[in-house]
């Protein structure tokens, strides 16, 4: 079994769901003939044919729309997005009517959809090719989100998305698209949609992140080991519904957090996280709760990305402020 | 050098003037019962409309949208589609969900602004009203894509007014379903007013029927006020749309006799004059003259139905206004298939308030 | 002069900005002869003509587009939304454009836009007639969102603005519209943009508000003063830029915080707010912050929107639940 | 009773054929210097392109779309445009900004990831490339919007591709620009592909240039690889806009001779043997072969072209390199007019930042 990279593991993830369930169709800008801007479609036309993987007319809002439709019928329709920066216009689709057509029925209809967007900056792209808004979709009802950081994750997630009764907003990393290769075995296994990631116990101080910054997350623990300050990092994964017990458990541990993303701060899901700790943890912390966040400015272009977007400097900075307090 | 590259052309259709007189012979399936039939739904839609406002003005029942004057499109809709076919309606088309099953007991409590309304026990996959504009044409889709990938012989309706032909996702809707050739017809009730705006401010487009040249397949305009013609061109369209013939648009010219709803007042922006001169289109008083001169209606016949109908609407108002108001946790126990262990905390905070102040 | 409604005050700033700048132009659905569907556009455009007073088709998006257009060449459009749920299809323009041209052209090219939308519920209106997602915007950058609560904060409020360089989403508590009377002089002063408004001074407690929710939260500080515990109100107004002092201030006196919005809880712009004292103001608490809420569900169907809505009882609760905590 | 109650159709127009002979007599307008000048701003852009390209393939330029094989779309809006008028561009159109006085230094600034790339000396307001597509057509109409407010003669022009034409936004502007009369000219790039999309996939409509249809106005193909053509229709366009008469459609049928951008390998989706066909076409081998036939080029114009334009690119290229990073502070800057008192800590924390790095 060869290692592979996280958009490999969607890829995969999205035959097995497809192989196994013929209700999963997938559709959006050049998926099929072209396999997707990431190739994450690719080989899925050759294989499933035209009827299951279907390249839409250009729009965003309309394949939005289109699958909510398809869904309500009984598919299950997974699309691609090409980049987060194109959701905007299907967030009337999302947040109006996927959100809701099982509540406003009363379960009459359904909508077991999954949204597919790479996200996040880092790969030279062109303006609104490196958005980060997860929590634009965190503060809708009735959806789930959900964000890998590696390989195994991005597999088990997407196969849990797919077969999840109702709509989930699936993101994934691009800067982590091909950043590094691990063993996914293809054995059907979903992961949890309702819970965070431990990725590496701690006592000292807990750093709580998601997708794209895991990778420099996980560079300052080890920075911070080296210090001998024994940090545990929490993958979120799954934004909403946010398991809240994984992080205050480990905040009654650590009594420090600094959370990161690379989203900007102000309405970042970073102060959702924030604000658990700072109503149910709060006699278990010794120090401020630090947001290492992109700024609140708009995502430069590419020669100055580097600027905006958190760095393992950054998080060290925050954890090592965070271990003065006693 | 230029040359003609392509040609397009609406045209309009009717078969019964306004007066009721039969400006063409009527197809076949037109006989006597099948026209009293439709009658009796369209006198039906606007009793419910008649109760549904008397209810709102006494506070018990929410804004309302009424159909007064554009019964023959809804009407027309549901008669024309089987069973098997799925209408994705706007706001104003009570009268389609009725003639397709939709008991008036699930309007009238949808209309109170009780979810429980959109759960009817008819046309099970139907969609409810939708409310934002034009939002639900690709919702439509995404149904007429089913019926392709399934290979059924099923189609979609989706009903829209004249202003939410300004949407971008209803030219998305008619785009795509032009491209993939999907089983969905587009019916625009064109009621001359969005709210205050008129028909001439919201599209300089001579016809509505036209928008379905930008998706690449054909259009045309029909006497909204003439439920005849109106059934003769949904069922054509719909049995094109079912053999695999792909979308049509249907613009029906019609008139909103009443406000736009509860919450407006019309003679803001039109003067009577306008609204008086169209209650001489009214649809149903045109059928009535219609079937009277074929002698198929009489006074008697009238005098039942008005007195069926107001029995049926009473009976379902008091019926809905009887239904308890849905427990608390209702709020939850519909928004996820299972509901996550991170929101089990709030319903039952919800669940416990409601207690503390019974 | 008369006092009037908080609706009347918002007409009053539009007729008063047109009067004082002929830039200024209002459109949207329903606002010329109509008057708009909650009269706030009332007599506008019989005073400024139909070149400074539009219907225009019936698009959101179209509109908010729109907007960025005649801004970059120099207008000052004020755009009205029916209600905020029919917003979503212009969060593209919001967030890709009318927050980024002036950064995007380093201040070639402006966006001195204002959107006006009525928001939350309590009026027994339709599915979607009664939203709050005020958070979405405040994670915008470029922009500014401005949430009056009173009839004098609506004119004041709504003047500056219109006349802020830079594009400004303006929520108005529509269930306030006409909730109460009070007297605003037309005297064209406007108020700051970058500040919260202290409603009322108390020590005990601070109690944290905007928009439509400030009615139940000075209810509620009433009856907390009835048993001897003093409540400090403020009125954020502006959710972004975030006057974090204000806040900080009176949680560094009091000790304890209270955050009522009735949008959802999660990813609310509550939870900014309690991000911030987390950060900032921790050691100040002496209590947990408690944020109350909407539900994290759809805004339900008016016959149960009340149990939505946060109401006196559930602050009233979370206060005195604070006050245990010496 | 049926009645036709509308007509519409397309027109095609072209005055050079691909091999460059005249097939209609040219406009008076287009004398030998214009057609020089034409055709030596294709070139340039041509070879921004390639230099583009070639910076791009070793790191020192961003992703990068070329317009290889559309040089005439771009060249002609640009060259008909007066300086009054506003381009509100999408991401192929350099060649036009090129015509219009943005320098080829801001261009590669642009390309090279740059935003000061934007604050172009130049045409002071034209819009920047616009990469949401579609997004921009709404910003067209707001442009357009304010020149019919201020009575002045002025238009806009907003260009977009073939994929864009699905997008409900530009659908939106275009049916405003109908109903309002804007002076408003929108351009369909027509290069048969939106990435790997086929036009054919993207619409079931005949032509683009129908898409006006729906919002009321007129619509008419021209070749796009005619600079000619496309030049006199656009004055034309412009013209009438210009003096109240409304928006316009053109589309320029063109082909994407390479890949959608650098990010894209084109050979996934189709094959040599189609673009082999289209480079029979191409837009500056057919007006040297117009120019040569009617003397008015040599063999050493040609030399003498090529090497001013690689010399004006290289330089242009060297200048936007040498020119160092703006500050971090950049970052907030620019953001509002006054950086709110709020962003004042994170500005000085980022500009700490990066002093304690440097
Ligand atoms: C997206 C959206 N914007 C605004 C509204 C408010 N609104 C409700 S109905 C309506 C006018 C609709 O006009 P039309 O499409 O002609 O339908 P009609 O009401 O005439 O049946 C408006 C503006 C809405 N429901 N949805
Ligand atoms: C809203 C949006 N969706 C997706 C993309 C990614 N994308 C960039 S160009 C393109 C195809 C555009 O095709 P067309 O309009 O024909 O223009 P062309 O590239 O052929 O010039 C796509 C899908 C985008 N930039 N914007
Ligand atoms: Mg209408
Ligand atoms: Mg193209």
């Amino acid at each position: 079994m060869p290692d592979i990279t996280l958009v490999e593991a969607v890829n995969l993830a999205l035959a097995r769901a497809m192989a196994e369930d013929d209700r999963v169709i997938v559709f959006g800008e050049d998926v099929a003939v072209d396999g997707g801007v990431f190739r994450a479609t690719d080989g899925l036309l050759a294989r499933f044919g035209p009827d299951r993987v279907l390249d839409t007319p250009l729009s965003e809002g309309l394949f939005a729309g289109l699958a909510v439709g398809v869904a309500a019928q009984g598919f299950r329709p997974v699309a691609e997005f090409q980049f987060m920066g194109f959701m905007l216009p299907a967030l009337d689709q999302v947040m109006n009517h996927a959100g809701r057509l099982r509540n406003r029925t009363r379960g009459r209809l359904t909508c077991p959809l999954v949204l597919r967007a790479p996200y996040g900056g880092g790969i030279h792209a062109p303006e609104h090719h490196s958005e980060s808004f997860e929590s634009l979709f965190a503060h809708v009802p009735g959806i789930r989100v959900v964000v890998p950081s590696s390989p195994a994750r991005a597999y088990g997630l997407l196969l849990s998305a797919i077969r999840d009764p109702d709509p989930v907003v699936f993101l994934e990393p691009k800067r982590l698209y091909r950043a590094r290769r691990q063993e996914v075995p293809d054995d059907g296994a979903g992961a949890p949609l309702d819970r965070c990631f431990v990725l590496r116990p701690g006592t000292d101080l807990t750093l709580v992140t998601w997708g794209a910054m895991v990778a420099e997350t996980l560079d300052a623990a080890q920075a911070l080991d080296r210090e001998g300050v024994a940090a545990e990092v929490i993958d979120v994964a799954t934004l909403k519904p946010l398991d809240t017990d994984t992080i205050l458990a480990s905040v009654a541990k650590t009594g420090r957090c600094v959370i990161v993303h690379e989203a900007a701060l102000t309405a970042g899901f970073g102060a959702e996280v924030a604000a658990r700790l700072a109503d149910d943890g709060l006699f278990d912390l010794r120090a401020p709760v630090r947001r290492v966040a992109g700024w609140d400015t708009v995502m430069p272009y590419p020669r100055q990305e580097r600027r905006y977007m958190p760095g393992t400097d950054r998080i060290l900075a925050a954890a090592r402020g965070l271990m003065e307090y006693a | 050098m230029t040359d003609r590259v392509a040609d397009f052309h609406v045209d309009f259709t009717r078969f019964l003037a306004p007066d009721g007189t039969a400006v063409a012979p009527l197809p076949g399936f037109f006989d006597d019962p099948t026209l009293r039939r439709l009658y009796g739904h369209m006198v039906l839609a606007r009793a419910f409309d008649t109760k549904a406002i008397a209810l709102q003005r006494t506070g018990r029942l929410g804004t309302y949208a009424p159909s007064l004057g554009q019964e023959a499109v809804a009407v027309a809709v549901g008669a024309a589609m089987v069973d098997t076919d799925v209408l994705v309606p706007s706001f104003r088309e009570h009268g389609a969900q009725l003639v397709r099953g939709v008991t008036l007991q699930e309007l009238f409590l949808f209309w109170a602004g009780d979810e429980r309304g959109n759960d009817f026990a008819g046309p099970r996959q139907d969609f409810p009203v939708c409310i934002p504009v034009g939002s639900h044409a690709p919702h439509a889709a995404g149904v007429a894509l089913a019926f392709k990938l399934r290979r059924e012989a099923r189609a979609a309706v989706c009903v829209f007014g004249d202003g939410a032909t300004s949407k971008g996702d209803v030219y998305e809707a008619m785009n795509l379903a032009g491209a993939w050739t999907l089983p969905l017809v587009f019916v625009v009730a064109n009621n001359q007013w969005a709210i205050s705006v008129r028909r001439a401010h919201q599209t300089a487009a001579r016809t509505l029927a036209q928008k379905a040249v930008a998706a690449g397949f054909a259009g045309e305009q029909v006497d909204g006020n003439d439920v005849v013609a109106l059934c003769h061109a949904l069922r054509q369209a719909l049995d094109r749309a079912r053999a695999g013939g792909g979308p049509h648009l249907i613009e029906a010219l019609t008139y909103r006799l009443g406000d736009h709803t509860t919450a407006d007042d019309a003679s803001r922006y039109r003067d009577d004059e306008e609204v008086g001169r169209h209650w001489k289109e009214d649809p149903i008083a045109r059928l009535r003259a219609h079937l009277t001169a074929r002698g198929a209606w009489t006074r008697d016949d009238e005098e039942a139905l008005l007195t069926d109908c107001a029995a049926r609407v009473e009976a379902a108002a008091r019926d809905a206004q009887a239904l308890a108001p849905e427990p608390a946790a209702a709020l939850f126990d519909h928004l996820y298939a299972t509901l996550p262990p991170a929101l089990a905390g709030q319903r039952a905070a919800l669940v416990q308030a409601e207690a503390d102040h019974a």
